[in-house]
């Protein structure tokens, strides 16, 4: 018997919704979450996958990325047999941003580090031919977009 | 039918105007509730549904054909594109099988990382999932706060492995990095924080009358049934099973870790719904052991060729992915590229116990039962 | 007809009417906007702030939106139905407004009293019911034309859901007039001056509320646009200017039930537990700008509760929101008008 | 003010029309709705306020909505290829003019052509008896202060509370009935 007027009471008296409500009443007042993106931009951490950047003064043009991409968007020209003994800088690295899946499996044989992935992530574009980056539009510039303190430490992962 | 009728309408229209008929209701592809491009074709009587049909097949996008044209390593990002909410779980599948059918033996402590963004992937996906079930069920709220919970665990994996949803995490024979300096703390963080919001989600909704009554009861589904049906993962488990891979095929040093498997009584949308809370305090359990015994050691295993090769013979691995039992089948011919794969998703053998669920029950509760069983079109479709 | 007369009749009652029709779709427009911005904050995110100082231009700029969106009809829709449907939905939500006393009526020099209200009805409640209880064919209509299986379904579950409802809150409201002795609203609020009736008929109020939240079709009692189940339930096919009329009448029924709820149990312009007559011996129009804010603030504070509601709770199913009608509010409200009914006869003597 | 209730007639007589020889039954319960709102406003014309709304509250808003209910779940192109005039309409019609132009033609010759305004507005319109019943009250100056609905109610609950209660019992009755007969399993 005590049970059932348990029941009842708890039956009309709503604790558990009451409870509930108590909880949506405390986060009314609790700081928001939204992040405001425009006007505050996020700085990504370290190892976030970015737009592809290729430091084409450190390429060897040894084709390990173009042959890793799973969705084939990079294409590496290597310089003619006589320049390559000397100099091994491409003559062409297409990337094609609009195959990309930023997998980062061209980044992992990289020998020398040159293809990496940037900080960079606002890459909406009206036109298909922004997507299609070649040895002039590849290089853009780091100082702003690159090598930001990370909400987390960020840590030397490459030649540690 | 204004044919038939007019053939009919010398005798005795009105009698024909009176007669009742079931009716038939699209619920999709785009709809809501369908969780994706879902579509069941109802049979209605009244607001009752007496017959089901699902429509699947409009996200496929023939990954497993597409597979046999990839390298072994050039098809592990596709995998992420299955079950998209669970990503790293999914990668872990595939890149088990092909370790399993290379014998490659993954170094410990890179099988510790990989348990740690797991069970961290599982906590996202069952938080999703609550929140979409929750607002499924009118309580949108709980959407919010799973997302704001969901979020951390999305840049703690942005901070980990650089990607968010699709993270490519796991290379076949080990993971690529080490956790990144504070990545750990940040992670205890928030496994600190977890519980209390965990407890706040059960306060909207575990004791809730008005939870109760719209998941208590409806879609039971009993033990025996969803064997036979080859349920999996939380949908089996609600309905008092014991089996979960982790606990009974462990893979990936699970054995290592004390954890118990939840398991609900009525086989009810209640219980599907509790179990999956539980196993998140469970996950929280595991992430601790992992993080608190993470043995130090390389991440790859020492010889590894650039090139993956598996002999031939054909390997079937399973992961507890977060809708259930997700297993590879892959065979190979020597070759580079596998020669055939299969993949045996949960969501797609979830979605036959479906029927079961709904028929004899109202419209309403189909949105019940498609939250409950927690499925992703992508996974469904592949 | 004199100057004098045809401004008694026609002019005095125009001007109010267009002014309180100005002032309540302003009001339902940033009903809106607060609905949205609270539920955010109850969310932990912090809702519409991009148009405008705190997204004030909001629902101006998604008034205009509405305007400009292109006119749907479906082809299998019944043309001249669904097109006037969504008048029948919006016309009872806003003339429900004319009954209403937002404030004490302004006593000038020389005896000449202005009410607060368009027209003090004499059956003003009963004129209330029965006018928000013709706002069912909007969304009935509009379920039926739309030639779609969704809109039907919606439009079925409102029709009994609103229905069932209108009862136990009939009961409700039967126990306040009972209390008063009066139909007329302004008697009603009168009649709370020590007390508002929210605390002797806590029954009623609580059946009020409930039956309320059924009435105006909202969380938890959703269902005949339950987004899950039914899409957009009986508004699934409209689009544009016609499906804005929809969604402010939804709002204007919000409003008008927080206003009649404030009227009815929360002492309307009074100021709780103040006697009316020490006011009024300070400057009158003081009182009636008091008495406005007043209202407003209970009002609000009304809403507020609603949106609370809202943010919280899950959907009841179609079955047990009716047998939650029947089986539960109905009886509590025929047992509080039984009680009211008892005390009022032998203890109020 | 004569041509407002010559429209006023005109409309509720269209409407009642409009609900016997519609094609569609939505269109017919539509024109019913009019109608009812029509006959609301000549009981709020004859100071009968409580009718009025109690006019539109339970037939318009309630039973009017259960009509609908019950069209919109019937096959309506079934519906709209039955006869809606058969060859009975006409002789019936003929008669029911007969009839209506003798009513009207008793009506214009008796006494209430020649009532005065004074005691129309007590006329309220519950049929004769309570008409007759508040004539007779009125006679007696028992009830002579209060509104319409004050002294309705007073007659109502006064004089004939028995007919009254037995006429809900009654009405209790059909309603379990009919749910009985209409519901599978109770």
């Amino acid at each position: 018997m005590p049970g059932a007027l348990h029941r009842l009471v708890r039956m009309m008296t709503f604790p558990e919704l009451a409870s509930g409500l108590g909880v949506t009443f405390k986060w009314f007042h609790k700081p928001k979450v939204t992040e405001f993106y425009p006007d505050k931009r996020p700085v990504l951490p370290y190892r976030a996958k970015g737009r592809l950047h290729v430091d084409l003064e450190t390429c060897i043009s040894c084709k390990m990325c173009e042959r890793a991409c799973p969705e084939d968007c990079i294409k590496v020209f290597q310089p003619p047999k006589e320049v390559f003994k000397t100099d091994k800088r491409p003559v062409q690295f297409f990337i094609s941003l609009e195959h990309c899946i930023h997998c980062g499996m061209c980044v992992d044989p990289c020998p020398t580090g040159s293809i990496h992935h940037s900080q960079e992530f606002e890459m909406a574009s009206y036109l298909r031919n922004d997507y299609l980056f070649d040895r002039t539009t590849l290089p853009y510039d780091l100082d702003v977009k690159h090598f930001k303190q990370g909400i987390l430490e960020n840590v030397v992962e490459k030649g540690q | 039918m204004t044919t038939e009728l007019r053939e009919a309408a010398g005798t005795s229209p009105l009698r024909k105007a009176l007669e009742t008929t079931t009716m038939e209701l699209n619920f999709g592809p785009q709809h809501p509730a369908t969780h994706g491009v879902y579509r069941a074709v109802l049979q209605l009587d009244g607001e009752r549904v007496v017959g089901i049909e699902s429509i699947i097949g409009y996200l496929h996008r023939g990954i497993e054909k597409w597979v046999e044209y990839r390298t072994y390593t050039k098809a592990t990002p596709i995998f992420d594109r299955l079950d998209y909410v669970g990503a790293i779980l999914n990668c872990h599948g595939y890149v088990g099988t092909v370790e399993k059918l290379m014998k490659i033996e993954v170094p410990k402590r890179a099988q510790y990382i990989r348990v740690v963004l797991d069970e961290l992937q599982r906590i996202a996906n069952h938080l999703l999932w609550l929140g979409t079930h929750a607002l499924d069920l009118g309580a949108m709220t709980v959407l919010f706060y799973g997302l704001r919970e969901r979020e951390v665990i999305m840049d703690l994996f942005e901070a980990m492995v650089g990607q968010r949803l699709l993270q490519n995490a796991y290379p076949i024979g080990g993971v690529r990095l080490d956790f990144p300096r504070g990545w750990e703390r940040a992670c205890r963080n928030f496994m600190a924080e977890l519980p209390h919001r965990l407890d706040e989600y059960e306060t909207l909704l575990s004791s809730n009358r008005m939870w109760l009554q719209r998941t208590k009861g409806i879609g039971v589904i009993s033990g025996a049934e969803a064997v036979a049906l080859g349920l999996s993962g939380p949908t089996l488990r609600g309905s008092g099973v014991y089996f979960d891979v982790r606990k009974c095929i462990p893979y990936g040093s699970y054995e290592d870790f004390d954890f118990e498997v939840p398991l609900g009584e009525n086989g009810d949308v209640y219980d599907r719904y509790i179990v999956r809370v539980r196993e998140m305090r469970q996950s929280l359990r595991i992430l601790q052991q992992a993080l608190d015994g993470m043995p130090e050691g390389p991440l790859m295993p020492e010889k590894l060729s650039k090139i993956i090769r598996p002999p031939a013979g054909e390997v079937y691995f399973s992961v507890e992915g977060a809708k259930g039992q997700l297993g590879y089948y892959l065979v190979s011919d020597g070759t580079d590229k596998p020669w055939k794969c299969h993949v045996r998703s949960p969501s797609f053998i979830n979605l036959q116990g479906l029927e079961k669920m709904v028929v004899g029950g109202l419209v309403a509760d189909v949105v019940a039962n498609i939250g409950s069983l927690d499925i992703v079109l992508g996974e469904v479709d592949r | 007809m004199t100057f004098e007369s045809l401004m008694t009749y026609v002019g005095w009652p125009l001007i109010k009417i267009v002014i309180l029709l100005g002032v309540v779709a302003f009001c339902v427009a940033y009903t809106v906007y607060i609905e949205r911005r609270l539920l955010g904050f109850f969310q932990s995110r912090v809702g519409p702030n991009r148009v405008g100082p705190f997204g004030l231009i909001q629902p101006i700029a998604d008034g205009l939106k509405l305007i400009l969106k292109e006119d749907i009809i479906p082809a299998n829709a019944q043309p001249f139905l669904f097109r006037i449907a969504p008048i029948f939905a919006i016309v009872p939500a806003f003339v429900g407004f004319a009954i209403i006393s937002f404030a004490p009526p302004l006593v000038t020099g020389a005896g000449v009293v202005h009410p607060f209200v368009v027209k003090d009805v004499n059956l003003g409640i009963l004129f209330l019911l029965s006018i928000t209880s013709l706002g069912v064919f909007g969304i009935v209509l509009a379920g039926w034309s739309s030639g779609s299986k969704y809109p039907l379904f919606g439009s079925l579950r409102s029709a009994s859901q609103m229905l069932s409802y209108e009862i136990p809150l009939t009961l409700s409201v039967l126990s306040v007039i009972l209390m008063a002795g009066s139909f007329r609203l302004s008697d009603i609020v009168d009649a709370q001056s020590k007390l508002p009736f929210a605390i002797p008929l806590i029954l009623a109020f609580g059946v009020y509320v409930i039956s309320a939240v059924a009435e105006t079709n909202r969380i938890p009692f959703d269902l005949p646009e339950g987004e899950s189940e039914l899409v957009g339930g009986f508004h699934t096919e409209y689009s544009g200017m016609r499906f804005a009329f929809y969604f402010l009448a939804e709002y204007a029924n919000v409003v008008l039930v927080c206003c009649v709820a404030t009227s009815l149990f929360l002492g309307g312009y009074k100021i709780p537990f103040v006697p009316y007559e020490t006011l009024l011996a300070a400057h009158p129009i003081l009182v009636s700008a008091l008495g406005l804010a007043v209202f407003g603030v209970k009002a609000v504070l009304f809403l507020y509760f609603y949106i609370w509601i809202r943010a919280t709770f899950p959907r009841y199913r179609y079955d047990q929101l009716l047998r939650i009608g029947w089986m539960v509010l109905l009886p509590i409200a025929l047992l509080n008008l039984f009680l009211v009914a008892g005390i009022k006869l032998w203890l109020l003597r | 003010m004569t041509i407002g209730w010559i429209l006023l007639f005109a409309l509720i007589i269209a409407c009642a029309l409009g609900v016997v020889i519609s094609r569609s039954p939505i269109a017919s319960a539509l024109s019913l709705l009019v109608g009812f709102v029509g006959v609301a406003i000549l009981y709020l014309a004859l100071k009968a306020e409580f009718v009025a709304a109690v006019q539109v509250l339970v037939y318009a808003g309630g039973i009017l909505v259960l009509y609908i209910f019950g069209i919109m779940l019937t096959d309506n192109e079934a519906l709209r290829l039955t006869r809606q005039v058969h060859f009975q309409a006409w002789p019936v019609f003929l008669l029911v003019l007969v009839l209506f132009l003798w009513m009207g033609h008793k009506l214009y010759h008796s006494d209430y052509a020649a009532t005065p305004p004074a005691a129309k507005v007590m006329v309220v319109s519950g049929g004769d008896q309570a008409e007759t019943a508040i004539a007779a009250l009125q006679a007696q100056s028992q009830v002579a202060a209060g509104t319409n609905t004050q002294r309705l109610a007073s007659v109502m609950y006064g004089n004939f509370l028995y007919p009254f209660e037995a006429a809900s019992v009654l009405l209790m009755v059909a309603a379990l009935g009919a749910v009985f007969l209409a519901k599978k399993e109770i």
